[in-house]
């Protein structure tokens, strides 16, 4: 099991590097970046612009964008510097120093991008000048022996300092992190902690909702199976699998929100909310989650419903719950501690998706219905460009996904003596 | 041109195992030793049973004899060819001489296509006979095979277990094979239906002078049909004879085994009934020196018997039982009889 | 598609007594039989006949419609629903329904006051000669349709958009991208899972593991955000029937992969089937082994994945069209048709411009009730087992 | 049977479901009592009489995106200004009826006779809200961190001349600033209505070179003093609070310091939509910016409303008259139609990036004016925004009451037979009788035509003339795209034909310099041009010059009105004297209107609902409603929810 659960995380590992690479590459088929936005106000002028872009390194190859990317995700990340370099630091030729080339190979690969110091001298953007100053100031101010400590432990003795052209950049500790929004101009973190928080408030609400409705009703329907209860549900799962959410959405809002004001129209809070006492705040935010719970629920009860029903009469036609009910034992003991749990075992997984699902599910939903979540931030990010945060977005769904599998898997086991990962 | 004496087909020292691969990076971890060191002939003419338990690899020999799984050492030379060198383009050809009956005759016939194109694919292949021609001698086989030639256009699931088998029979024999394996072309079907399979397929042999690997899991199948048995226990042969010689004189314990467990017709013949303890083991794990050596009834007699010398102990039932230590040890290899180099077998007590 | 349980006692005679269940003479082939079991299913027939008819509207879209997609008559922007009367303005009773030419002002408060001219009334017609419209996707002309009224007047049965155009004329042309979407769009991503599924399957090892890794990448990425970030690569340039085909590739880019899996194990578990090991040991090439065993095998399911992915499409175009991504005004869909509805203001004032939504949801339940009923007839057995 | 029953069910809920539509949709759904909200226009500016007012309340407004940043020296979106504004003032500030400009900050400046010279004197007396005294360091400190280089400010291009020149600034005395500017500026009065930063906490913060990470969302309100009426409380994610500013240097009539609200509280609406149902629920105070397209739904009747929701506060309780509507006349995002007349060739590629037959037309005065004959503004105000809209002929023809407008430009109405005219005059005409125009070679005369997609209006504006394009005969293709392709096709690769846009204007034509003059970056038909391109230069190409044979042009329009724009925005700028700059951008107006490179469509009426509780509405054709936000007050004894919120402050 410990195996198996390793070599799934190696696997996902693998996986992810692969969905960034992809989310990267489609978002840099579009032309243009985000701060293109700006320059239509005649009130920015160009200038601010390219430093803008600058400044997020958006000028450079799209390869060192990506690694810039992932250089902030790093929790041991090399040190990006403004010429493109990640491994290599380019040393400022310290005085008196011999500036010799070193032995090895790779020093010869000299990083593509780090042959343009010449734009970066004229353009400096604030955070080079910021992380490039403090570092020369301790190499020229410190003697050779305390400088080459600087260096960590690559460096040769003190005493005759081979200084390169190039350093090796050691990897060193950091936060990592998701980048800066341009949108927002925050880290990516803060800027989607809170839709982040809405969407999963919204689809616990919603899964709750859904599983607590669905399952008794389910087994109802199946116990009840031709009868007219069964039929009803049955006929009502047709029509709600059928109406699409963003149309339920909008008919719900329309009738609501719009012609009687008895819901509110979107949002998640109302504008008053700091006023509110505790109690108060709770039912104002259970108001404002009434519609788009609602949708969701009807989207995901008529199936769940239907599904529950079947397995639970594959489960009652059986030979172990005749053989139950042939012993004699109380229909209720017969259906509840044999036939149920047997009939459970598969939704399971079903919940492992659901679970997958939870970024990226009601993404529609939140757009139509302007619920403050994930779906709404992404799709404004996605239109204007703002690509660290389209980028987190993309792989919080993605290791979502990764983590719903492996949970909807490992539940299986957990449930079902059957299957085992070895 | 080939000399007429020469064995049709021979299998040497063919293994076939199935890697298990578990752990973080998936790596080999054991194998399914399915088939682990196998001789045997077939000669022209002739049939060869394939006799053995559930699990002892019979089946997997003939699919890899015929490549259908690809084998992991060994050789099997058919007709002076060797089988497993064989380029895509040679082997193709072969397959026209090599034919195969399965043992399941629900799943071995595509429920998608009408007995007719099941019957004519092979010819089709390999561009036998024109359009017209291959109709016409799929009607053909379908009367040989004991079918109404007009079933041509009808769907598997139209026909019966025992019709089914026939089709698949007729699909053997529409390339004019030269060899066909068997497996276990019967046991899936009803005791009444059994016969006129058997007697078909015999019919068929003294008709067109075919070999046939017959695959079968008890001697009862084999006693009227092959010419020679041989005897398979968990991945290798263990004793090899002509039918008379098997069924008058077997030497190796299991085949006694199972010749007690075949029905005899005649009430007034007695035979020692003799019981297997345990189960066939795994083959991922065989056990060391003679596979069958945990299961052994001659070790029941050892136990008793004072003049063996070396001996050890092994649980068997959680029964602590006496065996002699070079079973344990040591691998036996197919020896002949001293009396009668046909009949080999691989017995160490009986060596 | 097995007929004969296995422990069926067989006639020892061996007489074909089996064969006694089909109609003799003729062969009752896997696919006549799955239509048998179809035709038993009502509610799937029911909504087949719906479908029929949606797509044969689809089909003659110029025909059946009153007026092109694209006619517009700015005096008669945002006609309610429904102007046709059967009682006259003296209060007389026609028996053929007719329409008034209307017309609107504005009231202090900007809502449209409607007034019909009451003194002349055009009847509704049959086959009417009207503007030319196309059918057939755009390769027949047509100037006869199969109802209307005279010019000027309008016939507005579902009610007009901000230009005066006829809602009811854009849901049926919008049928050409709504009703046609799913089918394309399952057809691409069935080619690609049958292809990737099997070779993945049949061939396995090393290619196996690639495939399956780059499968698993596709299914790993979050569907919705992809499909507007993929959108957003396309070329601005594009007209909106190229447009049209980006979607379709996106929605099929999105979905392709986890039918290739199923497929693929599928594959593998027909591939060690008894009829494919004869069919190789026949001489059978692999080529031959896949196209002719191994896939067809994998029909049934596809045949069923297809009948219940093609509503996903559906949805999933109108839902991207309904934020504003997909194929734009003034071609019609449902979806970019549902967009202009949107707005709380536009339901509250011009409702009718929400039919859209209603032609989706018949369309969607109308797949479902056939997919459930292609399951049921094909194979209840291996279909079906999850539920996307 | 229960099949059958589950069969029969089934329908039986489709067809309910159906009916039930059938019903709701056939005609408009809300019932017709209650009452509607009054409706009104601007104020005079000789009525703007404030009175004195009481403390309290708060002012609940949405907004579309959230804010970037508080920092109103690195940004200039709205996301941040609308912020900034209530926070930092200027040393200006413009009036919000006449656009004239009035002291804020500063009491007063006077150029000296050369124009280069500025005197600035400060108001005395002001403090920032940390109680530190406001003086001349600040405005200073302001332009030094402005000019840094290091600073990515936005402001820092258009106080630049075009070689790097800076204004210099020295401090007489602590509360007088002279600016030395390096050409002469009539807008300079305009140009330092910029907000002034404090210099005491935020010279540490430029020095350690974190400038533009100042100032953030997620910065403490303390490190923010400000010297407008409200300072920064708190940012959540979802709303925005600012509060009264105590030391706010402007007193009322009975010398109170203003202002009265507490708090302004802006809550993130992305969706238009939402945000006028928030307004009419009763959550939000104020809609600013409605679409024409949503009055009706706006001034519907409503019902008053007399049960109380658990979760709603008093003060927010809505009821169906509580609130009027301003109608403040035109705004200033007018659409406007744009064809490309860029001469040149792409250099990657080398080819046109105008197909030379289509350049033709498109530098033709003709062809742009039968694009102008061929806008029906009517149906555009109608159809749009409800008829809530001005249609407009020229770039500042729809504000007459502007200080500069000319209100007698060319007008160009709908009117097809005209342009049709105009087009065969060009030798666009049916020549094989399909309806369609042909050019003289019988090749049909098409091209493309894009905007936005986000922008509804817009793309509505675009989808009606594209209509009546194909009603002459024009081929035109109509797709919307995305802002930043679109923005990429206009300012990187020019390879668009036509597009429809809009531009963020104001009153004064000046600032407008980046778009108007030949070498803009914004000089939409043909940007970055090294002079003026007007003339035919038809030696440039071989392929053009084959082109121009073919279509020889029988009467050469003015081919020097680019440069004679050019010419006006640079005697205007520098223009002291305010008849002579009328005069001057008088011209300008007439050029653009005769020339109509940019076709002007219509510009939608500026719309705003605010709750009749609020005193001292004064709303001005420009300013809006909220210009005076400082004197605007909470309404005593209006109602007794209004009580009730006082309550429960």
């Amino acid at each position: 099991m410990g195996a198996y659960i390793i070599r799934r995380i190696l696997i996902a590992l693998g996986m992810l590097i692969g969905a960034s690479l992809l989310g990267f590459g489609v978002m840099k088929l579009t032309p243009g970046t985000y701060f293109d936005l700006l320059k239509m106000n005649p009130r920015i002028s160009q200038e601010h612009v390219d430093q803008q872009i600058a400044r997020y390194g958006l000028n450079q190859p799209v390869y060192v964008q990506y690694l810039r990317w992932l250089d902030n995700l790093l929790p041991f990340g090399f040190k990006p510097t403004e010429s493109g370099s990640y491994l290599w630091v380019e040393e400022s030729p310290a005085a008196g120093r011999p500036a010799q080339a070193p032995p090895e190979d790779e020093e010869e690969e000299s990083p593509p991008a780090a042959s343009e110091p010449a734009e970066a001298a004229t353009q400096p953007t604030q955070p080079a000048t910021l992380e490039t100053q403090p570092a020369t100031q301790t190499a020229q101010a410190t003697p050779p022996a305390a400088g080459a400590a600087t260096l960590a432990a690559s460096a040769p003795p003190a005493g005759q300092p081979a200084m390169a052209k190039h350093k090796f950049n050691w990897p060193r500790f950091k936060w990592p992190n998701l980048g800066e929004s341009f949108e927002h101009q925050e880290p990516v973190w803060d800027v989607i902690t809170r839709p982040m928080l809405n969407t999963l408030l919204l689809n616990l609400v919603a899964i709750a909702l859904t599983w607590l409705v669905a399952l008794p009703l389910g087994i109802y329907a199946a116990l009840n199976q031709h009868k007219l209860g069964d039929l009803v549900l049955s006929a009502i799962s047709f029509v709600g699998m059928s109406l699409p959410g963003f149309f339920m959405a909008l008919i719900l809002l329309w009738l609501f929100a719009g012609m009687s004001n008895f819901l509110p129209p979107g949002g998640l809070r109302s504008a008053t909310y700091d006023q509110m006492t505790g109690w108060h705040k709770l039912l104002d935010v259970a108001w404002h989650l009434i519609i788009p719970a609602i949708v969701l629920t009807i989207g995901g009860l008529a199936g769940l419903q239907r599904i529950t029903r079947g397995n639970m009469l594959e489960v009652l036609r059986q030979q172990y719950v005749t053989t139950a009910r042939a012993k004699g034992l109380p229909e209720n003991r017969v259906i509840y501690r044999h036939a149920l749990r047997n009939a459970i075992n598969p939704l399971i997984t079903i919940f492992g998706y659901e679970l997958a699902a939870l970024f990226s599910g009601a993404a529609l939903l939140e757009i139509v219905l302007d619920y403050p979540g994930m779906g709404q931030l992404m799709f404004t990010a996605i239109v204007s460009k703002d690509e660290p945060l389209v980028m987190a977005g993309f792989m919080l769904g993605a290791i979502l996904l990764l983590l719903g599998n492996l949970v909807a898997d490992l539940l299986l086991a957990v449930a079902d003596p059957r299957i085992s990962y070895s | 041109m080939i000399d007429a004496a020469a064995p049709l087909l021979t299998v040497s020292d063919l293994r076939t195992w199935f890697p298990i691969r578990r752990g973080v990076f998936s790596r080999v971890h054991a194998y399914v030793r399915a088939v682990d060191g196998v001789d045997f002939t077939v000669s022209r003419g002739k049939t060869l049973g394939l006799v053995g338990e559930s699990g002892s690899g019979k089946t997997t020999v003939g699919r890899t004899l015929l490549r259908l799984i690809p084998k992991t050492t060994g050789q099997v030379f058919f007709d002076g060819q060797d089988v497993m060198a064989l380029g895509s383009g040679e082997l193709r050809r072969l397959r026209r001489r090599m034919q195969i009956v399965f043992q399941d005759p629900f799943g071995s016939l595509n429920p998608r296509m009408t007995v007719g194109s099941i019957i004519t694919e092979p010819m089709l292949v390999h561009g036998l006979y024109d359009r017209r021609e291959r109709k016409r001698r799929a009607a053909e086989l379908l009367e040989r095979v004991g079918l109404a030639p007009e079933h041509v256009n009808r769907y598997p699931h139209e026909f019966s277990g025992g019709q089914r088998q026939r089709i698949g029979i007729a699909r053997a024999l529409s390339v004019q094979p030269d060899f066909i394996v068997c497996d276990e072309p019967v046991s899936a079907l009803d005791v009444s239906i059994q016969g006129q399979i058997l007697n078909l397929l015999s019919d068929i042999q003294d008709e067109l002078g075919l070999s046939y690997l017959f695959i079968a899991h008890n001697l009862a199948v084999v006693e009227q049909f092959a010419d020679d048995v041989a005897v398979m226990y968990l991945g290798r042969i263990v004793e090899t004879a002509s039918r008379q010689d098997i069924y008058a004189h077997p030497t190796h314990p299991y085949t006694e085994a199972l010749l007690s467990a075949v029905p005899i017709p005649d009430p007034t013949l007695e035979r020692r009934h003799v019981r297997l303890a345990g189960e066939v083991p795994s083959p991922v794990n065989p056990p060391a020196g003679c596979a069958f050596h945990p299961r052994c009834p001659l070790t029941r007699k050892l136990a008793q018997d004072a003049d063996v010398k070396e001996t050890t102990t092994i649980f068997s039932d959680s029964q602590p039982v006496r065996i002699m230590a070079r079973c344990t040890a040591e691998r036996p290899s197919l020896r002949p009889l001293a009396d009668n180099p046909a009949h080999c077998h691989a017995c160490l007590m009986r060596q | 598609m097995t007929q004969i349980p296995q422990n069926v006692v067989e006639p020892p005679a061996e007489e074909p007594g089996a064969l006694a269940r089909g109609v003799p003479g003729r062969p009752l082939s896997p696919l006549s039989i799955a239509w048998r079991n179809l035709r038993k299913h009502r509610l799937a027939m029911v909504a087949l006949v719906v479908l029929i008819i949606m797509y044969l509207a689809m089909l003659c879209d110029g025909f059946v419609a009153p007026y092109p997609y694209n006619a517009w008559d700015r005096q008669q922007a945002y006609h309610p629903a429904w102007n046709l009367h059967v009682v006259d303005a003296e209060g007389r009773f026609h028996l053929r329904p007719f329409v008034y030419v209307s017309h609107y002002e504005f009231d202090p408060y900007r809502n449209r006051i409607w007034r019909e001219d009451t003194s002349r009334a055009y009847p509704l017609k049959l086959l009417v000669r009207g503007q030319t419209g196309t059918m057939l996707f755009g390769l027949l002309k047509t100037g006869v349709h199969l109802y209307g009224v005279q010019a000027p007047a309008r016939l507005y049965l579902l009610g007009a958009d901000w230009q005066g155009r006829d809602i009811l004329s854009r849901i049926i042309f919008g049928g050409r991208v709504s009703l046609t979407i799913g089918i394309v769009g399952t057809a691409i991503a069935m080619i690609i899972g049958m292809i990737v599924g099997g070779i993945s399957g049949y061939v396995g090892g090393a290619g196996d593991t690639v495939l399956q890794r780059i499968c698993e990448l596709i299914m790993l990425i979050p569907g919705f955000y992809t499909l507007m970030i993929l959108y957003n690569t396309l070329p601005a340039s594009l007209t909106s029937m190229q447009v049209y085909f980006g979607v379709v590739v996106i929605l099929a880019f999105i979905s392709w992969a986890s039918l290739a899996r199923v497929i693929r194990g599928m594959v593998l578990s027909v591939k060690s089937s008894d009829f494919v090991m004869a069919a190789r040991a026949g001489g059978s090439s692999p080529w031959r082994v896949v196209t002719r065993h191994v896939l067809p095998s994998t029909f049934s399911y596809a045949i069923v994945a297809a009948s219940l992915q093609i509503p996903a499409y559906i949805l999933g175009e109108a839902g991207l069209s309904v934020i504003g991504m997909g194929v734009q005004e003034p071609a019609p869909t449902w979806g970019n048709m549902l967009q202009q509805a949107k707005s709380v203001t536009e339901m509250t004032f011009h409702p009718w411009l929400l039919w859209p939504g209603v032609a989706i949801f018949l369309t969607v339940m109308a797949f479902n009730f056939l997919g459930d009923g292609l399951r049921d007839a094909l194979d209840p057995r291996t279909v079906g087992l999850k539920k996307e | 049977m229960p099949k059958a029953i589950t069969r029969a069910l089934t329908v039986l809920s489709i067809v309910a479901v159906l009916v039930i539509l059938w019903v709701i949709l056939r005609s408009q759904t809300f019932g017709a009592g209650g009452v509607r909200p009054e409706v009104a226009g601007t104020v005079p500016a000789a009525d703007y009489k404030p009175i004195v007012g009481t403390y309290g309340g708060r002012f609940v407004r949405a907004t579309v995106s959230p804010p970037k940043s508080f920092n109103p020296v690195t940004s200039a979106e709205t996301s941040t200004t609308e912020y900034t504004g209530y926070m930092y003032l200027g040393l200006t500030k413009t009036n919000p009826w006449t656009a004239e400009v009035q002291p804020e900050l500063a009491l007063s400046w006077t150029p000296d006779e050369s124009g280069l010279v500025w005197t600035v004197k400060l108001r005395p007396g002001v403090v920032w809200s940390d109680g530190v005294p406001f003086t001349a360091d600040d405005v200073l400190f302001t332009y030094d961190t402005t000019y840094n280089p290091k600073v990515s400010s936005s402001m820092r291009g258009i106080i630049s001349g075009p070689k790097g020149e800076r204004w210099k600034l020295e401090k007489v005395d602590d509360l007088t600033v002279r600016f030395t500017l390096f050409d002469r500026n009539a807008i300079f009065p305009l140009l330092i209505a910029d907000s002034i930063i404090p210099k005491h906490t935020l010279e540490a913060v430029v020095k350690a070179g974190r400038f533009n990470e100042a100032l953030g969302t997620s910065s403490s309100p303390d490190e923010m003093p400000v010297t407008g009426p409200f300072m920064f409380d708190n940012y959540d994610g979802s709303r925005v609070i600012l509060k009264r500013n105590p030391h706010f240097y402007r007193l009322d009539a009975a010398g109170n310091r203003l202002p009265y609200l507490d708090e302004i509280v802006t809550i993130i609406v992305p969706d238009i939509d939402v945000q006028t149902l928030k307004f009419t629920s009763g959550e939000t105070d104020i809609l600013e910016s409605v679409s024409g397209k949503d009055y009706p739904n706006i001034v519907r009747p409503r019902e008053e409303r007399t049960k109380k929701r658990p979760m709603q506060t008093a003060a927010s309780r809505p009821t169906g008259s509580d609130f009027t509507v301003y109608r403040l006349g035109p705004s200033f995002g007018e659409s406007f139609l744009v064809l490309n007349q860029n001469t040149g060739t792409n250099p990657k590629t080398h080819q046109p990036y105008v197909d030379p037959r289509k350049l033709a037309w498109f530098r033709d005065v003709r062809f742009r004016q039968a694009m102008s004959y061929l806008m029906d503004r009517k149906f555009m105000a109608d159809g749009i925004y409800n008829g809530l809209s001005y249609p407009q002929y020229g770039p500042m023809s729809a504000h007459p009451d502007l200080p500069l407008a000319e209100a007698n430009t060319v007008r160009f109405e709908y009117n097809l037979a005209k342009a049709r005219a105009l087009l065969a005059e060009m030798g666009l005409q049916d020549r094989n009788g399909d309806g369609w125009l042909e050019d003289a070679n019988g090749l049909p005369v098409e091209f493309n035509l894009t905007t936005n997609v986000e922008n509804e209006p817009r793309a509505k504006v675009a989808a009606t003339m594209a209509q009546d394009m194909q009603k002459v005969g024009i081929h035109v293709n109509f797709r919307a795209m995305s802002f930043n392709t679109l923005i990429t096709k206009l300012d990187y690769t020019y390879d668009w034909e036509a597009c429809v846009m809009s531009l963020t204007g104001g009153p004064e034509p000046a600032w407008g310099a980046d778009v108007w003059k030949s070498s803009g970056r914004l000089h939409m038909w043909f940007p970055r041009q090294p002079k003026p391109s007007t003339k035919w230069e038809v030696k440039k190409d071989k392929f053009f010059r084959l082109f121009h044979l073919w279509y020889p042009l029988q009467k050469k329009p003015s081919t020097k009105w680019e440069a004679e724009i050019d010419e006006c925005f640079d005697k205007g700028i520098a223009e002291l004297d305010p008849v002579k700059r009328k005069a001057i951008y008088a011209r300008w107006q007439e050029i653009i209107a005769e020339q109509q490179p940019f076709i002007y469509t219509v510009t939608p009426e500026n719309l705003m609902a605010l709750r009749n509780r609020f005193g001292n509405v004064f709303p001005a054709p420009l300013g809006g409603v909220l210009h005076n936000i400082e004197e605007i007050y909470v309404k005593q004894g209006g109602s007794a929810s209004q009580a009730a919120a006082q309550g429960q402050r």
